[in-house]
């Protein structure tokens, strides 16, 4: 790695409930306060209090969106932590541990399941090291890592006693602390950890007091151990352009205030709630001429009603979305066919986690694509799109609204708890680019200007017909979901449901006609490439380190990100289609989604299909191996990345 | 809003009407349109929801916004609509079934909210668009038409479950007594909360038990089976009311809506005017909600550019 | 024809509420009860009382299992079935109307579509005819159909006053007369039609009265017509083998019986009340070995309970189902999910409808399949069954309980709403041909035979492991919708995912290489022709005839009907898909939806794509068009078939 | 079924519990076992069926057949167990959420039936397992932790919800007395049709209003909130019960159920022996009901065919 380049991956863990993300936040901040490009991993239990969580924060001169293994830098406050990561740390990394910790045999720990026990046991069997706390720690330090035992206990005593924290509230500040040493161990600006613990705690009376632990851990640091000798740098970069540092759920949720949501409909689901509790929050910002705008925020009984309540909402004019993960959608599925059928402009964000039923519910998986594609019965129009990355999850929040709004039906928004919960540096949003379509909307009219009802489903040419708000005079009508006339009268004669079926899904022929390509399809890495990698959402990531990486070794790879999948741009991508050699689809779920949509829209098979469906992301590195080993023609046409550690 | 030009023929259409000959349907449509017109309401001004079944088809004979939810839904789908144009005066209409046995759980959860809206309920113990079976509503025992056998599960009192989950305007009203039924409507479309009216209403396709002439007593000499509550009952509850009294009306409230004995009670049965409207709580959260309620809400610009200032939210998650 | 060939077509029609089906349902027995084959469509609104039905009943000599247009016969009764139906009367056929029914102006008929209005009255006025009933009737004889007027009113008078019925029950005996009179205009055997009335009103005392009125029907039409000028003839056959008479619903019903069904939940719904109905009013049946066998029907309060009560008594050991159509199937998404993920053997009957939403709630559309297919979010394995025609309904409904046991998962058997209500002869159920296996169930054992819990998701070579039933000693173990291990426990530890993720999904592969062909895929017509066209479901009818047709003009046709849509049968399709020259698919929906999972499966794409998705059933004669036009290269890609008149 | 030799250990299993310290779930959970254990059954005899949250979790640590199923649905996975072998002693556990918000439906429509297992809702007023929002059971203007607002829907009386709904028993307990706790399940279990019994809940992490202090009158001189129901009271409805002493006996379960004043009841509201269980009713339909459950079905003889005989059924559509 050259002196001007940074890439440094720190991990973090312990019991949920414990200041883990916390921890991980004020790392971040200070990380991105001094002007580096940082990307944070959650991974967290279906437990409120007491299971393991872990969180990954990666800092790097580059712009980083994905995260990596080994890890650089371990904190560990706990021994679960450290059986779960010690083998983890990279050569030449450091890893931190309470030095009042016992030692404890792996195969006690009733905590682990039996396939990560085994697999520890074994390991260190092989090693000839004893299957312990300690074998693991030997093991680490033969592999060449810096193993640093932190006297927790006592740091949390020495903070009672100078600042005067309760021993409570000294414990709770342990993880400053470990964020502390772990800027001290790295030599980086101290006073940029204590931004990062401003930026983290705010105006709270816990700021002051953290700072103070800062300085306490970095006098410790200083004391105990000879920091020059430490392998790992961290300067605070010359360049500092000012950056977002925020999570997926929050960039949609700013995204839909962006495009003037007026009305959000939820049902508590992990990971979804957070982008409603967001709005809940921020229910009420100022518009740029100084007024205040509002979004309704509405916790209904169950999913039913959050999309009928939802549609209510919008047939009166107000943009209405309403976000859930899988569990939901298959309530929503009913909902979603009467908007279908009744175009209303309606916006589904839909955090994927793993299924089916209950499944993984605080893990990431890509695995409700086919059935958001056809999730209802019957037939109808919608839109379903993926976002990348952070940035995406803004742009296409705001943009969901336009396509909902213009042609009238279900959008789909896809994101993943992967994505929800990630959390990245970004440049900041600038609303002045975005811009907003409401669609065709009635005028006004005398009552009685249309006797027999106005005409909202007269067919037309794109399929689109103006529709009149409820309330509003003169545009009244009849809404059903039973076929119907141009009126909306019900109806069950062939012709009009003929007409009425081509008007509508005539509206999904004109969109994938209007839409331009950029919309549906993003082209990275080298355009001119024949090894092709086909992805949709939260993989983004990885695939463009890992293009980047293997373009560093001369290796060109061109990777076509799909962010419409419905309707599937299969024109925009046939010319790709034509010339990969080889084709490859990465998705992180079990049976290849996309690349099922993929045969169905364009007949073309992937050579390969990547997956992985542990409920957990897909590293770089994980990636890097998978292309490296089709590079090599050594992977067959499904390879599968496995990862027992995570 | 002039009052005097409004007549029930602005709400009426002309529609081809497909239910049965002699359905209690006829009836509280015809109450209905009248009780919108005596309010002195314009058609756009009323949105009507209906759900799925025989009585999910009122709307398409009302002249205002009429929408045609799903199967049990019609009372989300109606708040929606509520909560986002409160301007609007919103009904709900729909069968025992799809309120008591699909839609429960969002009957149930309506009733924390006391919205303005009105909801009505079709009772005719049977479901009459899937011909005949047994709805929540029908007692234990009985056999309609339609039935194998008698039912094996008790029917469910509408009244009840009103007041369990917190209504806090409850009636009820008989098909055929249409005067009666334009007051109730128009007394529950008045409450400014959450109004339900529950009407008893014939189905003489395949309600063989409580038919019309069952209801006008018929085979007792013409004395009905419904009659008025009595004058000396009181529904209501106003702020302040000390807990003995409240205790006092609602035995009084299960007492004549769970009685065995005929004449089934009509009338306004609870009217709880101490709890605040969902609309006034409302403001208290987002001050701007009556002024520019989520349906008028300003998006975009003339250039078609957000109106949002997202400043202060980016402010909160910038790194400087 | 040749003498020999019998192939009559007859309509009858008239409001809902009025008889019309019991008027068919007497011709159809009578035909049947002189030796022919017989198939009845029925077409209804959604609508108790007054809205137009109208029922076909085809007659003849061989198998039968389609409609087709022209009718030879129309019994009409009153205006709208006149107007709607006078024109599909063939040359050569028989009008029936009302004699005292005044004459109307078609624009008038307030019950008519605007569609249908306008394509009448242009119609008419194309050939210079007024736009009235008199002119359609004058259309009639000018097209060589013989008009005949039925002074109904004074037939009801006479049967008051030579039976003495009542007025009332007079009037509701003129279907029969109606029956009658067509039965002589046929020449046909009055104690047949006699025996119809039998077979339809059973032993109540309305038998012996219709049978009364067939014989005045009978003596009018001789006193008042020259039979023998008439144009058509139906004579008994000699040969005259029991056959059933029976509707889908009633098939899949005694399927159901036949396996076992010990639990059937639903919730009622157009049109798959009719089955759940049938089983209770059959809830006790003998067993062959003289004791009873009973089925608990139970009515839920939704969809939603419908299908989460019948996975609890699966669990038990019960033979469970629950049936419904499109709108509660979208319902039923979260609880497939959650058997899928336990591995509960679940038979899920759709009767599918005209959609999306409440759609056409009586009318037939093949759009679930691609839904039912990917319905519910994550991936679990099902089945997806579609039964072509009554006889296969009975067999596939048994079928289904031992793919459900035997794979442990959910098995969604389709049909359509034409297939329920098809009335069709068959040949006799035979259940000594039906072969039942439950399964692996779990021996019981001793309680603390199995301390950690019994394994019953344990990973095995073919997926499936032992499952014991609830209350069974010795079996206890864990159930949840969440990802868990071999015993039931919730885990989020990522091997054990993979591995149960992996168990589940390979019983799909165990199952698609276990399963007979022919269970998947039945050939019809000449497989070794090029000309391929391929089906799934109740389009069967109409192109086994249309082959037939086809093949007697000596144009060679194959036809693969895919019955196991889900798993697909890629690999059984394969050589044929390899010489199909071209390829045909037939559906009724908007958008191929088994096209489009024939190329998701294999790539291909079909040549032409025909469908109908006006909500009624593809007639004989438009298949027939549509392959002729393919045949004379006169068909693009997509071929529509429309018809305004039904 | 040998009593003597079960005890509390044969429902208890070695599984990590992950509630959080101090979580009045473990209340629940202990009082459960002890109460299986009391009344002598078997663990393969029980089947506990769980929703989804917290609370649903109650049955990994329960030795027994353990069914974890959707958010909202305890109840018809529990009654489809049940309705296919009635021998089963069925325990349904659930959070306010999952019974009250997405299954309300379920549970009005389960109140129609009567048939003989017990539901146990778990009060907490709270999401405990998405985080602390608003339950329904949740008082109108309360703010627990993590609400950014007080509540503005008003909360459902889950007692007053079982009545309106016809549950045959109710009965309130409270998490933390176990002893009073174990009793009301042991109630529960053995009344002979549908009981439904709140417990209050105190949920330490979220809920910190209602917290165990509280209950405990810790700020009133350790005077608890709580306290049985007057010896005096009676909850027993039996058959031929006059409608005079039945309207008496609501009054008085409504005023207990709802009153505002301290301290809150404990103990059975509501026992209802009047209504024949829906086992009892669907013997009258299927006769051998009891002596061949679904479960039990004979499907197959020893050649693998079908049992069952469908001449009958022919017969009905032959034509010969
Ligand atoms: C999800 C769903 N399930 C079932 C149906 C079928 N369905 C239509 S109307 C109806 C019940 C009608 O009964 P009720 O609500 O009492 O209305 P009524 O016809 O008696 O006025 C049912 C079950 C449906 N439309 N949607
Ligand atoms: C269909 C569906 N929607 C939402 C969720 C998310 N969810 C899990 S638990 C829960 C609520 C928990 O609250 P409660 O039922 O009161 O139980 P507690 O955790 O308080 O015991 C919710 C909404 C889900 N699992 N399924
Ligand atoms: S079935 Fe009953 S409720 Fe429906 S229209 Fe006919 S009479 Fe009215
Ligand atoms: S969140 Fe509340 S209910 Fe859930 S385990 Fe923790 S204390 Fe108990
Ligand atoms: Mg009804
Ligand atoms: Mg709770």
């Amino acid at each position: 790695m050259s002196a001007n380049v940074v890439d440094i991956a720190w991990r973090v863990g312990g019991p949920q409930g414990k200041g883990v993300d916390t921890a991980a936040g004020v790392f971040g901040r200070a990380a991105a306060a001094g002007g580096f490009f940082v990307f944070g991993r959650r991974e967290y239990y279906s437990n409120i209090m007491g299971r393991h969580s872990y969180f990954d924060i990666r800092v790097a001169t580059h712009p980083v969106a994905v995260h990596r293994n080994p890890v650089d830098i371990l904190v560990t406050f706990e021994t679960e932590t450290l059986v779960r990561h010690a083998l983890a740390v990279a050569a030449g990394g450091l890893l931190l541990h309470d030095a009042g910790a016992a030692d404890v045999p792996i195969d006690r720990m009733v905590f682990l399941d039996p396939p990560l026990q085994e697999a520890l046991v074994s390991h260190l069997e092989e090693a000839g090291l004893p299957p312990t706390t300690a074998g693991l720690l030997e093991a680490a330090r033969r592999r060449g890592v810096t193993v640093l035992s932190v006297p927790y206990g006592e740091l949390a005593e020495h903070l009672t006693s100078t600042l005067g924290a309760s021993r409570a509230r000294a414990e709770r500040m342990i993880n400053t602390v470990a964020v502390a040493l772990s800027g001290a161990l790295l030599q980086y600006d101290p006073e940029l950890i204590k931004k990062g613990v401003a930026l983290t705690f705010g105006s709270s009376p816990m700021t002051e007091l953290n700072q103070q632990a800062v300085d306490l851990a970095y006098a410790y640091a200083r004391e105990t151990w000879d920091l020059e000798a430490l392998p790992l740098r961290l300067a605070p970069r010359a360049e500092r352009p000012v950056r977002l540092f925020l999570s997926g759920t929050q960039a949609v949720a700013m995204g839909k205030l962006a495009a003037g949501i007026a009305f959000q409909s939820y049902y508590p689901i992990s990971p979804a709630t957070d982008e409603s509790v967001y709005l809940e929050r921020h229910a009420t910002v100022p518009t740029v001429d100084g007024g205040t705008s509002s979004v309704l925020v509405w916790q209904t009984e169950d999913e039913l009603a959050a999309v009928a309540t939802a549609s209510g909402a919008a047939l009166t004019g107000a943009r209405s979305a309403t976000a859930t993960s899988g569990p939901g959608l298959s309530l929503m599925t009913e909902g979603l066919g009467w908007a279908g059928i009744n175009e209303v402009p309606l916006v589904v964000t839909i955090y994927q986690r793993g299924g089916p039923a209950t499944g993984l519910p605080t893990r990431s998986e890509q695995g409700d694509l086919l059935f958001a594609a056809h999730a209802g019965h019957g037939e109808f129009p919608r839109f379903v799109l993926a976002s990348g990355d952070v940035a995406e999850a803004f742009v296409d929040a705001a943009q969901a609204f336009n396509y909902a709004e213009r042609y009238q039906t279900v959008v789909i928004h896809l994101l993943d708890k992967t994505l929800a919960s990630t959390l990245q540096t970004v440049d900041p949003f600038d609303t002045s680019q975005l811009s907003i379509d409401r669609g065709l909307v009635a005028e006004p009219a005398e009552n009685g200007a249309w006797p027999g009802g106005f005409p909202r489903f007269r067919p037309t040419e794109s399929g689109i017909s103006p529709r009149p708000l409820l309330g509003q005079p003169g545009g009244m009508h009849w809404l059903t979901g039973a076929e119907h006339s141009e009126v909306g009268r019900v109806t069950e004669d062939p012709t009009t449901r003929e007409q009425q079926m081509e008007k509508r899904m005539r509206k999904l022929e004109v969109a994938a006609r209007e839409i331009p390509a950029e919309e549906k399809l993003q082209v990275y890495g080298d355009p001119d490439a024949a090894f092709t990698v086909l992805s949709w959402g939260s993989t983004k990531g990885a695939i463009l380190e890992a293009t980047q990486r293997l373009a560093a070794e001369g290796v060109q790879v061109r990777h076509l990100q799909i962010r419409m999948l419905w309707p599937f741009p299969a024109q925009e991508l046939a010319p790709f289609l034509a010339t990969a050699q080889p084709l490859v689809v990465v998705e992180t779920n079990y049976s290849g989604q996309m690349a099922r949509l993929l045969t169905q829209e364009t007949g073309t098979k992937p050579d390969h299909l990547v997956v992985k469906y542990n409920g957990r992301p897909i590293a770089v590195n994980e990636l890097l191996e998978a292309m490296r080993a089709i590079l090599a023609g050594k992977a067959g046409p499904r390879y599968v990345i496995r990862n027992p550690f995570e | 809003m002039s009052v005097a030009t409004v007549t029930v023929k602005d709400f009426q259409v002309d529609y081809p009407n497909d239910w049965c000959p002699g359905c209690g349907d006829f009836g509280i449509l015809n109450a209905l349109q009248q009780a919108l017109a005596g309010l002195g309401l314009r058609p756009h001004e009323v949105a009507v929801f209906g759900g799925i079944g025989c009585s999910g088809k009122t709307q398409y004979y009302v002249n205002a916004y009429d929408i045609h939810t799903l199967h049990g839904r019609v009372l989300p789908y109606a708040i929606g609509a509520k909560l986002a144009n409160p301007a609007l005066t919103v009904i709900a209409v729909g069968g025992d079934g799809d309120g008591m046995a699909i839609g429960a759980g969002h009957f149930v959860n309506a009733g924390r909210g006391n919205l303005d809206l009105t909801y009505i309920l079709f009772n005719n113990e049977v479901y009459g668009l899937t011909k005949g079976q047994a709805s929540p509503t029908l007692p234990l025992g009985a056999q309609t038409k339609s039935l194998p056998e008698p039912t094996i599960q008790s029917g469910i009192n509408p009244l009840m479950l009103a007041m369990a989950s917190g209504y806090t305007w409850i009636g009820r009203g008989y098909a055929f007594d249409i005067r009666g039924l334009v007051r109730l409507i128009q007394q529950a479309i008045r409450h400014p909360g959450l109004a339900f009216l529950e009407v008893l209403q014939p189905c003489p396709t395949y309600n063989n038990l409580h038919t019309k002439a069952w209801f006008a007593g018929k085979d007792r000499g013409g004395l009905p089976r419904y009659a008025p509550l009595e004058p000396s009952y009181d529904p209501v509850i106003l702020p302040g009311t000390d807990e003995a009294t409240l205790q006092a009306r609602m035995a009084a409230f299960i007492a004549e809506a769970t009685r065995s004995e005929e004449p089934i009670r009509t009338g306004v049965f609870w009217e709880n005017r101490a709890v605040p409207s969902l609309g006034e709580r409302l403001v208290q959260r987002l001050p701007n909600y009556l002024s520019e309620p989520p349906a008028k809400k300003a998006v975009a610009d003339g250039h078609g550019r957000p109106v949002v200032d997202l400043e202060p939210l980016l402010a909160e998650v910038a790194i400087r």
